[in-house]
């Protein structure tokens, strides 16, 4: 099984253009790859689209900031896709003030319209959002009797993805609630960068256990320990 | 008779709706509370949206583990017989009907079964984050809400005026001095919680309620 | 956790009522549950819809049969619906002779229709099978040039699942290539099944690794060991 | 000239398009002889549709694993770095385009990229499995089918008539007699095998096809 490269976090995020569309994993900062984070906000590459769960705290009062904050702070991102924003205060201001194109999407709607990218499926037909605003614009199709919005598939350039182990072929675990959106956007870009806490041989890897396969990862950094 | 808010009294009464091995979500917030009320006997089986079955308590002191968050981002615990998942499956067990009841907070609630929570254009949008594919998802939906904002405003209405976060697909709004079941249209008393009265709930309530024949009043304690 | 009944195969299968959509998992056999099929045959409740990915092996010239094809032989089910069934004489015979009724779908498809019955979505836009005969009496969406076919989701009554370790709760494992289509179709039906090779108390399976979540399984039987 | 069928040919020919780490396909069949010609220092990862990357060779006798076959029903092994998956994400690896190429069989195919391989109505329908999806998901897709059916007749058409398969998905056509690319609406014969030479190849295959300027004799040996 082919190896993959294994690269720093500064090199990794390198290969983030400005203009990406750039997929991040994570619910709260939990399953987000923190020395990707801090590299991208280093690098300070800009008028990205970010896709991710929610921005993480940026508490406006206290100036507490956590995992892609800072980097929504120094506004990196020319669009945020997210299911929530309420406890980015910076995200929400930003939004209100036109400063930044914030779209919320349903979590469960997020989630497969990036597995459908991710699987070849042009979308899903969901219950989810009819009725509401989130129905605007979109195909209402009555089956049964019953109506769904047509989600379409939504792919991205770059995914930063945290493991807890990877092989060095990239297959990938992952560690408990840090899951979430990781293995759904692992499949759905064409770059796939995943910060292992841990890199094995290959072979280690329980193949029942796997759940990102090999074939979708294309490089691999060394979580700090 | 003054209106003395009461979450704990919403959560009790919430908690007595559910029977041993349910499925539920509560949402973050007041409905978390419910889980502090569910009777002697009755074990419920909590769902966390962000990726698990059989959410726990948080725990102890130094125990705690980042990498195992409730969808609020908080520090919980895991069950045995617990698993993990990701958002995919997390959103094929809600939206798929293999959960029983979910717990809402509440912006607005009308007779319609409409709920309105994740937005007020134009001054707190935090988003819908989970909430809509419960609302269309879990069997049974559970609205729960002070009866009164704090401007002393009934927060059942007509029909809501802010942006909804479902159509229809409110099951039952649980609030500090009723119980509301939504049907036909309409509020439909259930139960009144002591020391609160038929006609108090009729007076102060913005919205048509039909008193159910079996209506009755319950002492939450 | 609520700990769900234990029962013999012959109880299981009779909650299966004539008319019923059935679900079966495995993959030429390879993940079917054999002491769930035997218990059926020999109970031999009609007029059926199955659900599988193929009908195991009935070579019609030796009169080897396999897994489900007994059933199908003894015509148990009016309706197939599979993606392959090159290996099963006898069910292509009873297709052509118009005994049976046989809905041919492509794998990926079927796999999606299932998945979507099972994840409350109305169905998905799929690539596969545009310009063929699977396109036929379908919806056909045009997504920025590219054509789709709208496949509906596929649920059952009872699903028929063969796990390696269940614990008393219904979290299971699967075997191998004996996943295939069983943990879709577990998440499908309103009556779940599962033949596990063992059973294990709960808190013996450890969270990461468990496939299929207790919450969507009814009955559990104990394989033959 | 004398026509001699070859599998070994066909499959020796589709061997050499590959690179290392190429994600690859294998159809039941003649497409799994490809697995036998690859060349030294190339190493394919083998998707098995039924759930696992990684498929292995055939187990040493006594060592078969009823629980681990391919997607012909037959035992096979697992490599070091495989894993197993279910059939939504198994499609999903082949719909998504992570498949670099597909190799399938064939009961025709013609000039515009139409496959057929499933089914002969009223005759032989064995049913497409997942060769739909594999087409439309591949990112090459490899007919692999010798030139001609035991009568004789060219198994390159001008246009098929049986069922198809998938609609204008095939980017190249191998036979034990030459290779061909499906480009705009024709057969572009990019090598000939020796023995056989561009006339007979024109002469007796019933399709259009185009000579490349660059096509060149290729000994198989």
């Amino acid at each position: 099984m082919l190896a993959k490269p294994i690269v720093t976090a500064e090199q990794a995020v390198g290969l983030i253009k400005e203009g990406d569309v750039v997929m991040l994993g994570g619910f709260m900062g939990c399953g987000s790859p923190p020395a990707l984070l801090a590299a991208l906000e280093k690098k300070g590459t800009k008028n990205l689209t970010l896709v991710c769960n929610d921005c993480a705290v940026h508490n406006l009062k206290t100036g507490e900031m956590t995992f892609v904050a800072p980097l929504v702070a120094k506004k990196q991102f020319k669009k945020v896709i997210a299911t929530h924003i309420g406890l980015n205060g910076e995200i929400q201001r930003q939004m209100n003030a036109g400063e930044t194109e914030v779209l919320l999407v349903p979590q469960g709607t997020l989630a497969e319209r990036i597995r459908a990218a991710g699987a070849g499926l042009g979308g899903v037909l969901t219950p989810t959002g009819v009725g509401t605003e989130v129905q605007e614009g979109k195909k209402v199709i009555d089956l049964d009797g019953k109506r769904y919005l047509l989600e379409t598939g939504l792919s991205g350039d770059v995914a930063l993805i945290r493991a807890k182990k990877a092989d060095k072929a990239g297959n990938c675990t992952y560690d408990k609630s840090g899951r979430n959106f990781n293995p759904l956007m692992a499949m759905a870009c064409k770059t796939v960068i995943v910060e292992a806490d841990e890199i094995v041989e290959i072979g280690q890897l329980d193949p029942e256990v796997v759940v990102t396969p090999s074939v979708v990862v294309t490089h691999l950094v060394q979580a700090k320990k | 008779m003054e209106y003395v808010p009461s979450k704990e009294n919403i959560a009790k009464r919430i908690a007595r709706f559910f029977k041993n091995g349910d499925v539920v979500n509560l949402g973050i917030g007041l409905p978390t509370l419910v889980g502090n009320y569910v009777p002697e006997g009755v074990e419920l089986i909590l769902q966390s949206e962000n990726g698990f079955m059989g959410l726990g308590p948080v725990p102890e002191a130094g125990k705690e583990d980042p990498m195992l968050v409730n969808a609020g981002g908080s520090c919980v615990t895991i069950q045995p017989g617990g698993c993990f998942f990701d958002s995919a499956m997390s959103f094929a067990i809600i939206r798929g009907g293999h959960v029983d009841a979910t717990v809402l907070g509440v912006l607005e609630v009308d007779q319609e079964g409409n709920l309105a929570n994740y937005k007020v254009p134009g001054k707190m949008v935090p988003g819908m984050g989970g909430a809509m594919d419960l609302t269309v998802g879990a069997k049974k939906v559970f609205a729960a809400t002070q009866h009164f904002d704090a401007k002393g405003n009934s927060k059942l209405l007509r029909k809501c005026k802010l942006p909804l976060t479902a159509a229809h697909e409110v099951d039952y709004v649980v609030t500090d001095i009723g119980l509301f079941e939504v049907k036909n249209g309409a509020f439909v008393l259930k139960e009144y919680f002591k020391p609160y009265t038929v006609e108090y709930i009729l007076e102060k309530t913005d919205a048509d309620i039909v008193v159910d024949k079996d209506c009755r009043e319950v002492d939450l304690g």
